[in-house]
């Protein structure tokens, strides 16, 4: 998945089917209630603390509107479904799905809530009252890979995956293309640890990329444990740096951001008694506002497939 | 093959030995009493929290890895409570201690998440520290070197002390070495405080050196990988160590062959990683069988693992 | 004081009463220092409890124990420890996996350094000629190799009294005589020697004084070196016996329990191996076997109930069918019964009700089980049947076994299994512990059994009881069965001497020599 | 003064049915302190976590599908546990048989039908009982303790999984993401109230006790099992081998392990993932103990489990608590009942501390303890 500096989105289309997910009338007595499910625990560090994150800004800013709750360590199978369901059941009117792994789940559950809007976050699967939202990660990875072209020494860069997938190969594809237009003879060390948080896996794969060579590291996985890691090795004059969370060379916890953008964006959409209109969001990491908050629209396309 | 690339693979296999090294080197030491705690995976995250928190609160590594010690002890005597004064069943007790640690763990991480804490220097000058050769001998956390030094303390006890003598006679016979005078509850309860300080120090390595902050479960299971790692050795402290590296080899070797980059063993990649995260285990019923195949004589396991002290009223 | 005239031990007057039983009535005798004293007697006639006394481990409720002279307590065995008092057991427990070394260390009082106490362990080897290697492994040695273990560490504490409770039943002939070449070493050095056994040749071999014992008396004190193994015999199990009530003549039918050259293998340390037994048990028969306990009377049981099966099908045939190596459940379909003399645990569960306990034996023979199922009405009806038939005190079929008393338990799994009406049963201890009136309604049971045509085996160490039941008799002794003799025509005093381990013309050497060779 | 244990001549049978009442009722107190204690909403946090999927009956259908995999695995290992029969790898024979489960679907391709569910369910069996038949051959054979060799199992599994579900099983369309396909809806187990989730599983969770109950209570195998756990030596008396009462306890362990799995993959999840090993393998054996090893108890346990996770993911959202706390709750619960065994086997009595130094005094407080 997909972390998400997001900035936000859009939507276009098909103003018919969206609902209105929140009525312009009674706002202003009745809290539009959020609801977040949560793939790892908020104290992750990466995907779920990042969204967490986008979770308690969002409270800060719009705080008397908004009352917001969340499931984490939620499994992406069926069991995800009464998770879902649940927070339905108790009035939440927006809720976000923080993962890929949601996507069939939150159509299912959509459906039987047709008053209820939901965000799938990197998902492709819309229906009336879903969307789907993302960031343009690639970019981000981009940046990365062109520092780190610019940078390494060994001319080795390391890649700390979690799972094969098409984010993640999407991410490590532009990585290393931004780094060899810098170094032609870069090369790439890649790590897939099948996980999306296991931080003594992470350290020792981090450790083990080093190892291979790699005088940089930037990690797809969730916990800071990579970061951690190239910082102690003190032996590369090039500390790594980075994962997908967010673009650092200091990067401990107290660093990382995520997932604001998106949220904020289609939250306040909500809050504000305006209509949410479904589609694909895909935001983009921007940061001359801040990063984190800064959202803006950029592209909206309605795709003809329900869930 | 350069030097380079052992020195740091060495250093990588110390690393993810260490806390599995000294969690199994507590459970040894309960396990060589007589007594099977399954709930080192728990003790080691009640460890790992309290550590870091202590660590928070003090400012000072080493009183966070002592706190770390006695949360794991007393975790530990929780379970000594409910196992040898109340003679409950050791196995879903200590099933329940992992089940227990982990909320716990979970709760009062809650307030942790996303703080700083100091870390621990480096023993030596870190010129040697940082030495690209030398750092394969002393580049490492202090709690690598305690460890260390822990095997010869483990082994010295129970091989050439009395009190060793005697805690091998209590989970050998325990009815024996009531009837000769011993104390074997109280003997029993010592030895699970140990194991239990152990796995907490096991954990705090988790929260204070590998990755210096708190995330829930962030032991991952090492914990069951200690348990493996005491039947391997067979219930001997320097086997122990030996095991601990053998299975930080072959963790290494997981990640290696996922990262494609193990071209120094012809075929390497052919073989998928699960198959060398799967050996640990393997490789320990293998060795149980043995084990169990030969007489007992000479072995090591003790007579009374898990097994009920019922002595006569 | 004057050790001269001082016997090193004396007791006078010892008594010692368990609830229901008078362990040790008005006891007195002395062991003079450097004196092999034995204590003789069968099981029960409270030797054990004697030694028990002197080591610290009970304190009697009357009489007096004078050490030197002087009158003493012993408040605990590491105060007997201390005075000097030394004590081998019978089944003496070591740690298995542990060396010989440190065995000995766990058992010292002191805190005594390894290799100091390896010096002095070799020092004591050495000088009585106990081959032993303090580096191997418990684990490793025989359980003659044992028993030393436990000799050096007493030993050790030069001990001026050596109690040695039964210690050559594990041993073979070669490990008595070397033990023995021990003992006689010790009392020329001055120790005193208590030494228990109800082996007379072994008795008249190495003691000075013998004293015998009889239910909890003291029968007599005397010089075994002047005594026939026939007199002692005597003394040991009463000579006084009451009149023998010979059963009536029973026209006995055709051989029903056949057991032909039956042997087994010992099981566990403590275990006793079954040599060569042959006997035959016909239709209306009761057959006794005598013994001392421990020779092999539960390794026996346990062969012929099937618990244990034996290697050649041929060695046990009931009604001419082999059934060796048949389970416990198809010998209880070809008709066999057994009553193990354990009640609680073995013949009986104890937490189970005694409707649930009937199904444990019953549940074949009787139908309780259909299509896999228990019939639990008849398991309950069966119960009934017994509890009122053999005037069981119980609440009823669903009364918890554990919650009987002894004797009342003991009555309704005899009952169990005669009311199966088995064509073979075969009974351990049939009334252990149980009182006057229960032995008597189950030894009835057992002759109405017989006299309805079963042929039955009775394992007791109770010769009177054996003598008053028995159309036959057989003893065994260290897992052999002597010839069996006829109640009518049997030789009180033979049956001692076979008891006593003199086994005649029957047990020449070079046969014994070839048994334990194979 | 000091505490003496007193054995009761029979086990107390009210304690047998209160103990556990009462451990789930000072769970429930010693959760409010603590939780106080620690600045949280004590009594909120367990009223949510014990009361509320009882009140919710929108909740009762998400309770039975926890409820349901918990019952079955632990009926299975409460009948090795009564027989002293310790599989504790109850977690990978589930895994295993999820696998075959899943190979029995992946195999039929696109034709369902009963008779495929079934296959899978009888793949699932056999795939569970497989498994544990190692630890039971190891024990039989060789004299391996089954806790360990068991347990050790179970990690092998999980990596077995893992190995399938990102290699050769993963799904085509799923975009590399390692888990197999979603089965075909032929496949899935029939769902029995329209509009839940509540599947052919649930009911099988249900009935199976009774078929437990049954089976233990009167059928001679079930003797035989109660017979081996009380008193060993009464069992060779009977007639009954010990090593086969530790491979059939081991393999009907194993054989509900594989069938929970196969009913937990083709019913409520119908795609195994990397998430699959959910850890209902281990805390089977709490429900087991909480249940008191007795199949009706097991069913209730079952359920009281489930409501605990249920009702920890509802005091997530309501007092904000993390999900894992749910299982202090569980840990307690299981603390206690297994300390009141004490209590039903042994009475307590205060004793004044006998006269110290005589042999008497030291045999009588040898056991005391």
């Amino acid at each position: 998945m997909a972390i998400l500096n997001r900035r936000t989105l859009i939507k276009t289309g098909v103003a018919a089917a969206a609902l209105p997910l929140i009525g312009s009338r009674a706002f202003a007595q009745e809290k539009l209630k959020i609801g977040f499910v949560f793939l790892g625990p908020i104290g992750d560090y990466g995907w779920t603390w990042a969204h967490n994150k986008g979770r308690e800004a969002l409270e800060a800013e719009l705080g008397g509107q908004v009352e917001t709750v969340y499931v984490e360590n939620v499994a992406e199978d069926a069991s995800a479904i009464p998770v879902m369901r649940d927070l339905a059941q108790q009035g939440c009117k927006l809720i976000f799905t923080t993962s890929y792994g949601y996507m069939d789940q939150t159509i299912q559950v959509a459906s039987e809530f047709p008053d209820v809007k939901f965000e799938h976050c990197t998902g492709f699967k819309l229906a009336d009252n879903v969307s789907v939202y993302n960031s343009r990660f690639h970019e981000g990875r981009a940046v990365l890979g062109t520092i780190a072209g610019m940078m390494s020494k060994t001319g080795t860069l390391g890649y700390l995956g979690s799972y094969k997938v098409p984010e993640v190969v999407l991410g490590v594809n532009s990585f290393l293309l931004a780094a060899q237009k810098k170094n032609p003879d870069a090369k790439l060390k890649l790590v897939f640890i099948d996980s999306w948080f296991d931080p003594p896996k992470e350290a020792a794969a981090t450790e083990t990329l080093l190892n291979l060579g790699a005088d940089i590291v930037t990690t797809h996985t969730d916990s800071p444990a990579a970061l951690q890691i190239s910082r102690a090795a003190r032996a590369l004059r090039l500390r790594a740096g980075c994962g997908h969370v967010e673009l650092c060379s200091e990067c401990p916890p107290d660093r990382h951001r995520g997932h604001l953008g998106p949220t904020l964006h289609r939250a306040r959409q909500g809050a504000s008694g305006g209509h949410l209109e479904v589609g694909e969001h895909v935001g983009r990491h921007d940061r001359r506002h801040g990063g984190d908050v800064a959202v803006q629209q950029e592209r909206t396309r309605r795709r003809g497939r329900r869930g | 093959m350069n030097w380079d690339f052992l020195i740091l693979a060495i250093i990588t296999i110390v690393g993810i030995s260490t806390p599995i090294l000294l969690a199994g080197l507590g459970e040894l030491v309960v396990e060589k009493s007589g007594i099977l705690n399954l709930g080192v995976e728990g003790m080691m995250l009640v460890g790992a929290i309290s550590g870091f928190a202590i660590n928070v609160y003090s400012g000072n590594p080493w009183v966070g890895v002592a706190g770390a010690a006695g949360a794991g002890a007393l975790s530990g005597l929780l379970f000594g409570f409910f196992v040898l004064t109340l003679r409950s069943n050791q196995v879903a007790t200590g099933l329940a201690l992992t089940i227990f640690g982990t909320g716990l763990s979970s709760l009062i991480g809650l307030s942790f998440v996303g703080r700083i804490v100091p870390q621990f220097g480096s023993v030596f000058p870190p010129e040697l520290a940082r030495d690209p050769v030398l750092k394969v001998v002393f580049g490492y956390s202090p709690i690598v070197y305690f460890a260390l030094l822990m095997v010869v303390l483990v082994a010295w006890f129970l091989k050439s002390t009395r009190s060793g003598l005697i805690l091998r006679a209590v989970g050998e016979n325990d009815l024996s070495a009531h009837s000769i005078g011993y104390n074997v509850i109280g003997v029993r309860y010592a030895a699970i405080a140990f194991g239990g300080a152990m796995a907490g120090i096991g954990g705090a390595y988790f929260s204070l050196v590998i990755t210096p902050m708190w995330a829930e479960r962030m032991t991952a299971g090492r914990g069951w990988i200690a348990l493996a790692l005491v039947v391997f050795a067979s219930w001997k402290a320097p086997r122990l160590l030996a095991g601990a590296y053998f299975f930080g080899i072959l963790m290494w070797l997981e990640l290696n062959a996922k990262a494609g980059g193990l071209s120094f063993i012809p075929g390497a990649q052919a073989i998928p990683s699960q198959f060398w995260a799967a050996m640990p285990y393997v490789m320990t019923v293998v060795v149980l069988t043995l084990i169990s195949m030969r007489n007992r004589a000479g072995l090591n396991a003790p007579a009374c693992l898990g097994k009920p002290f019922l002595p006569a009223t | 004081m004057d050790t001269e005239l001082a016997p090193r031990l004396a007791l006078s007057g010892i008594t010692k009463r368990f609830p229901g039983v008078l362990a040790n009535d008005n006891v007195s005798f002395s062991v003079r220092p450097g004196e092999i004293h034995a204590l003789l007697g069968e099981n029960g006639a409270g030797k054990s409890t004697l030694v028990k006394m002197i080591y610290g481990i009970m304190q009697p409720d009357a009489g007096e124990i004078r050490w030197d002279g002087q009158v003493i307590r012993v408040a605990n065995p590491k105060a007997a420890r201390r005075l000097g008092i030394g004590m081998v057991f019978q089944h003496f427990s070591l740690f298995e996996a542990m060396t010989v070394l440190e065995n000995i260390a766990l058992g010292m009082d002191a805190r005594i350094p390894g290799r100091e106490l390896e010096s002095s362990i070799r020092q004591v080897m050495e000088q009585y000629g106990l081959k032993l290697d303090p580096h191997r492994t418990v684990s490793t040695l025989s359980v003659g190799e044992r028993q030393r273990i436990e000799i050096v560490r007493a030993l050790l504490l030069n001990p001026r009294l050596l109690i040695m409770d039964e210690p050559t039943s594990v041993l073979t002939p070669q490990e008595v005589e070397q033990l023995f070449v021990v003992l006689r070493q010790l009392a020329t050095e001055g120790c005193s020697i208590l030494y228990i056994s109800h082996k007379l040749h072994e008795i008249k071999a190495l003691c000075d004084t013998a004293t015998i014992l009889r239910g909890g008396r003291l029968v007599d004190t005397c010089d075994p070196r002047t005594e026939t193994s026939r007199s002692m015999a005597e003394k040991m199990i009463g000579a006084g016996l009451k009149e023998i009530s010979k059963p009536a003549s029973r026209a006995l039918g055709d051989a029903r329990l056949v057991v032909n050259r039956l042997s087994m293998a010992a099981i566990g340390h403590f275990g006793t191996a079954l040599k060569d037994i042959s006997f035959t048990v016909r239709a209306g028969e009761i057959f006794g076997i005598a013994g001392v306990a421990g020779n092999g009377q539960n390794a026996l049981l346990l062969a012929l109930s099937g618990e244990e099966s034996s290697e050649d099908s041929e060695a046990i045939t009931v009604d001419g069918a082999p059934v060796g190596q048949l389970s416990a459940k198809q010998r209880r379909l070809r008709g066999m019964a057994s009553v193990p003399e354990e009640r609680n645990g073995h013949a009986a569960v104890p937490d189970f009700t005694l409707s649930d306990n009937t199904i444990l034996t019953a549940r074949d023979r009787l139908g309780m089980v259909s299509a896999g199922l228990i019939r639990t009405g008849a398991a309950s009806t069966y119960a009934g049947e017994v509890i009122a038939s053999f005037a069981v005190k119980a609440q009823g079929p669903a009364s918890m076994a554990g919650s009987l008393s002894g004797g009342n338990l003991q009555k309704y799994i005899m009952g169990r299994e005669i009311l199966q009406k088995p064509s073979v049963l075969v009974v351990s201890q049939p009334t252990w512990g149980v009182d006057a009136g229960a032995a008597a309604a189950i030894h009835q049971a057992i002759v109405d059994l017989a006299a309805a045509g079963s042929a039955i085996v009775v394992i007791s160490q109770d010769l009177d009881e054996l003598l008053s039941l028995c159309d036959t008799l057989a003893v065994i002794n260290e897992g052999r069965l002597s010839r069996a003799m006829q109640v009518a025509e049997a030789d009180v005093h033979e049956i001692g001497l076979l008891m006593g381990g003199i086994h005649g013309e029957q047990a020449s050497a070079p046969a014994r020599e070839a048994a334990i060779a194979g | 003064m000091q505490v003496k244990l007193e054995k009761r001549p029979e086990p107390s049978r009210l304690m047998l049915v209160v103990t556990p009442i009462a451990s789930v009722l000072l769970t429930m107190a010693i959760g409010v302190i603590v939780f106080d204690l620690l600045g949280i909403d004590g009594f909120r946090a367990v009223i949510d976590i014990f009361v509320s999927p009882i009140l919710l009956s929108y909740k009762w259908q998400d309770v039975a599908v926890k409820a349901a995999p918990l019952i079955i695995i632990a009926l299975g290992l409460s009948i090795g546990n009564r027989a002293n029969v310790w599989n504790i790898g109850a977690e990978g024979q589930y895994i295993i048989g999820a696998l075959c489960a899943a190979g029995i679907g992946i195999a039929a391709g696109t034709t369902g039908g009963p008779i495929i569910i079934l296959m899978m369910l009888l793949a699932g069996m056999a795939g569970g009982t497989a498994w544990a038949s190692v630890p039971a051959g190891l024990k039989t054979r060789f004299g391996v303790n089954e806790i360990l060799s068991s347990l050790m199992l179970t990690y092998v599994a999980v990596q077995l999984l893992s190995y399938l579900v990102g290699g050769p099983w993963k799904d085509p369309n799923g975009r590399n993401f390692p888990a197999t396909a979603p089965l075909q809806p032929e496949q899935t187990l029939p769902i029995l109230i329209p509009g839940t989730t509540v599947h052919l599983g649930i009911a099988i969770a249900l009935v199976l006790p009774f078929v437990f109950w049954l089976i233990m209570a009167r059928s001679v195998f079930g003797y035989q099992i109660r017979v081996v756990g009380s008193a060993p030596n009464a069992a060779r008396h009977g007639g009954f081998d010990s090593d086969q009462t530790v491979w059939l306890s081991m393999l009907i362990g194993g054989a509900m392990a594989g069938l929970a799995g196969a009913l937990e993959f083709a019913g409520a999840l119908k795609a195994i993932n990397l998430g699959f090993p959910s850890g209902y393998g281990f805390t089977a054996i709490i429900v087991a103990f909480l249940g008191r090893l007795h199949p009706i108890g097991v069913l209730i346990a079952g359920i009281v489990l489930a409501i605990t996770y249920v009702g920890g993911q509802v005091a997530q959202t309501t007092v904000k608590i993390p999900n894992a706390t749910a299982g202090i709750f569980q840990a307690l619960m299981l603390f206690f009942i297994l300390a009141s065994d004490v209590l039903v086997r042994n009475r307590i009595r205060f004793v004044r501390s006998p006269r110290a130094g005589s042999g008497q005094a030291a045999s009588q407080t040898a056991g005391g303890e």
